[in-house]
């Protein structure tokens, strides 16, 4: 065992002792977290352990669940405001790619583990989580079905004024889906780099585009 | 009023239709785990881990018969549902894995630096995995009983929990983005919620297990340590405080869940 | 060891070259079906190599799941309830080389066998069984998903 | 040296249900490595298993059974205490036999 790792374990065991005479209150648990954290991570390959640095948001959702309650409302507001400014649309004004691009970028699951390379095309790990083209039973319940999603939305043509409102909802919310739920579960995929706007637009047709077998 | 309405009874269509699909599927995928659950291959590797508990080895040309796993030298069974716990001699809570290596270094002379820096299913990982695999084995049906008496103990439950709820990454993922609610699945895989009881033999329950998809049998170390891979975290170091902290959270929280390790796993 | 649960009685190494050879042989003079059926590209191909043209026999069952959960390890069994039934082969339509395994039932063994299989991909499984000489088939289709994180 | 094989044999109504796990890597030789290097082919092609010296069940197999394989089957005869023996062959010329007492 590293050095690091032992002077991090001799501070627990501290913190163990001043438990006992403490009746258990008074530890810091969280700094003892972040403490066994630093000490038990290791950068691999593509990944660093800078990537385990959160920010704001992500120290405010977590530390909401450890304590089993919602975030405040305030701050819930102050995030989604926040996450709204970060998002960009895309430069030519164009949302909708192709389709079957935005099938094969849903099914992936590919990139930015330690296991890939630099080189990966980034997945969308979409299947993962959704339903979306009905024809795919090997998909994921943690997210929403996105069956039919432009359908039920009522999207019949994407470049019509009365569908811009759900064009630029949707394209936000793959861009930084806290705009719209300040801990929301899915990833970040404009705002952390994970898409890039090519990719989104195809993922976007494969939502909204009429023809895209979603919406059939 | 009217247009809401027909988009409802649409909203609801869709839904029926996909709950049935869903539950074909998942009818099928139930029916091929029981067409599968005689003659697991994990049998082999409990052959193999008897052996090497009862085989002298090492620079010290001993066995591992004298090994405390917790309930005193040379008694295994019911061990593994009261680990991880607090060991004095070393003063550290370990899990089943540290534990042994705990053993091997003292019993048998191996260098536990050495054991922790092994890629898993090489070399003396290998012979870890058959170890934890028998051992685990002879508590199969029994109940998990995680102690929290030692400060430590307690102290590794909070720091778990934490650990367990972290967000970060480039996805933004923690544990709890898969194991943090009841009845979700990733693609057509089950998800255990890990933040309570999620049952017997399952989750913590279900680990060691053999791996159909690659024919390989992990351990709890190496599935936390793909769990953190697939999370787009950076690496846990072997045995590492974090590894042991996520063990006692999810062991505690399935208290009284059965064993059925050694499981078999897509 | 546990006794009851096996006995080892022997063990010939990797380099026991020339008894394991002279085995090998043996086995292969014994087998059925030349080993060349084993490389055969198309299950049709596979057949003939069998021994002609299967027909489609209610009497044959092949077992084989209707989703695997991964195409590594697919549980997949065939039973034939027609009488002097003396071998039974496993075919998976899709895989690059379609036939997997052949086993040779001797009188007293039921014609029933079961067994785990690769598949690439979701194909239809086929049983061929002889029986006095001549083929019969069973059928299944086999849906393999893609499970986990994709990752 | 192959790591031996776990067999089960029960006697049930007269019918002997034999189940066997080989621990046997079933490389087909045309999966490739993290490399993209070819593994090479390393799989078992023959199986006889015995009762009493005469065989109860001979199998072929090519690489596409899955790794450490199963296989199971039932013969009529065979008392309690009786020995069920296994055979097998690979490609690479290894081979392993172990053996059973039927329960």
């Amino acid at each position: 065992m590293n050095k690091t790792y032992m002077t991090v374990w001799a501070s627990m065991a501290l913190a163990a002792v001043a438990g006992c005479s403490t009746g258990g209150s008074g530890v810091d648990y969280d700094k003892l977290a972040a403490d066994v954290t630093k000490a038990s991570f290791q950068d691999k390959n593509i990944v660093k352990v800078s990537a385990l640095t959160q920010d704001e948001n992500m120290a405010a959702c977590s530390a909401a669940n450890v304590a089993g309650k919602p975030l405040d409302e305030a701050q819930a507001k102050a995030i989604e405001a926040a996450a709204l400014k970060t998002i960009r649309f895309p430069a030519d004004g164009k949302f909708l790619g192709d389709w079957k691009e935005g099938e094969k970028i849903a099914q992936s699951g590919r990139g930015m583990t330690w296991s890939d390379d630099a080189k990966t095309v980034n997945g969308g790990n979409c299947y993962n989580c959704h339903q979306i083209d009905k024809k795919e039973i090997s998909y994921g319940t943690i997210g929403p079905s996105l069956y039919n999603y432009g359908k039920l939305r009522g999207v019949t043509d994407p470049n019509a004024e009365a569908a811009k409102a759900m064009v630029e909802y949707t394209w936000g919310k793959l861009w930084n889906s806290q705009a719209y739920n300040a801990c929301s579960m899915m990833p970040r995929a404009g705002h952390k780099g994970v898409m890039n706007e090519q990719q989104l637009k195809h993922i976007m047709a494969l939502l909204l585009d009429p023809k895209s077998p979603v919406n059939q | 009023m009217k247009t809401r309405l027909v988009i409802s009874a649409v909203l609801m269509a869709a839904a029926t239709t996909g709950a049935q699909a869903q539950d074909a599927a998942a009818a099928g995928i139930a029916k091929f785990r029981e067409m599968l659950a005689d003659g697991n291959p994990a049998e082999l590797f409990e052959m193999k881990g008897e052996e090497l508990w009862k085989q002298k080895r090492g620079p010290k040309n001993a066995s591992l018969e004298q090994c405390d796993l917790g309930l005193g030298p040379g008694v295994v069974q019911g061990a593994f549902v009261q680990l991880p716990r607090y060991f004095a001699d070393t003063k550290r809570v370990q899990d089943l894995e540290t534990r042994l290596v705990t053993c091997m270094e003292t019993l048998q002379g191996f260098n536990a630096e050495e054991i922790a820096r092994t890629p898993f299913l090489k070399g003396e990982k290998e012979t870890l995995a058959a170890l934890a695999t028998w051992i685990g084995g002879l508590s199969k049906d029994m109940r998990f009983a995680v102690p929290q008496k030692h400060e430590a103990e307690k102290t590794m439950y909070e720091v778990g929990k934490r650990l367990f709820f972290a967000r970060g990454g480039s996805h933004d993922f923690s544990c709890a983005s898969c194991h943090g609610a009841d009845n979700t699945r990733i693609r057509l895989q089950d998800l255990p919620n890990l933040t309570k009881n999620p049952g017997d033999g399952v989750g913590f329950a279900a680990w060691p297990a053999y791996r159909i998809s690659n024919s390989q049998m992990w351990t709890m170390q190496h599935r936390l340590n793909d769990c953190y891979r697939q999370q787009r975290f950076p690496e846990p170091k072997w045995g590492s405080d974090a590894t042991i902290a996520l063990s006692v959270y999810m062991g505690v929280n399935a208290n009284g869940a059965a064993s059925i390790v050694p499981a078999l796993k897509r | 060891m546990n006794n009851t649960r096996r006995t080892v009685i022997k063990t010939t190494s990797a380099l026991g070259t020339l008894v394991a050879l002279g085995l090998v042989t043996q086995q292969q003079a014994m087998a059925a079906v030349d080993r060349a059926a084993f490389d055969v590209k198309s299950i049709a191909d596979a057949i003939k190599a069998i021994g002609g043209t299967a027909a489609n026999s209610d009497q044959v069952s092949v077992v084989s799941p209707d989703i695997a959960e991964n195409g590594a390890v697919v549980p997949v069994g065939a039973t034939s309830n027609i009488p002097n039934t003396t071998e039974i082969y496993l075919l998976v339509e899709k895989n690059p080389t379609p036939l997997a395994a052949g086993f040779i039932v001797p009188a007293g063994t039921e014609a029933s066998v079961q067994t785990r299989l690769k598949m690439g991909q979701s194909t239809n499984v086929v049983a061929v069984v002889k029986a006095d000489g001549k083929l019969f088939s069973a059928t299944k289709e086999t849906k393999v998903t893609l499970g986990g994180c994709g990752g | 040296m192959a790591d031996p094989m776990r067999i089960r044999a029960n006697n049930k109504d007269g019918v002997t249900e034999v189940r066997v796990l080989m621990s046997h890597p079933m490389e087909s030789g045309v999966r490739k490595d993290a490399s993209g290097a070819l593994v090479p082919a390393k799989y078992i092609t023959d199986l006889d298993a015995t009762h009493n010296g005469k065989t109860v069940l001979k199998a072929m197999f090519s690489g596409a059974v899955s790794q450490n394989p199963f296989l199971s089957f039932k013969f009529k005869g065979g008392a309690k205490g009786e020995k069920v023996a296994v055979k097998w062959v690979d490609n690479k010329g290894e081979s392993r036999t172990d053996e059973a007492t039927i329960a």
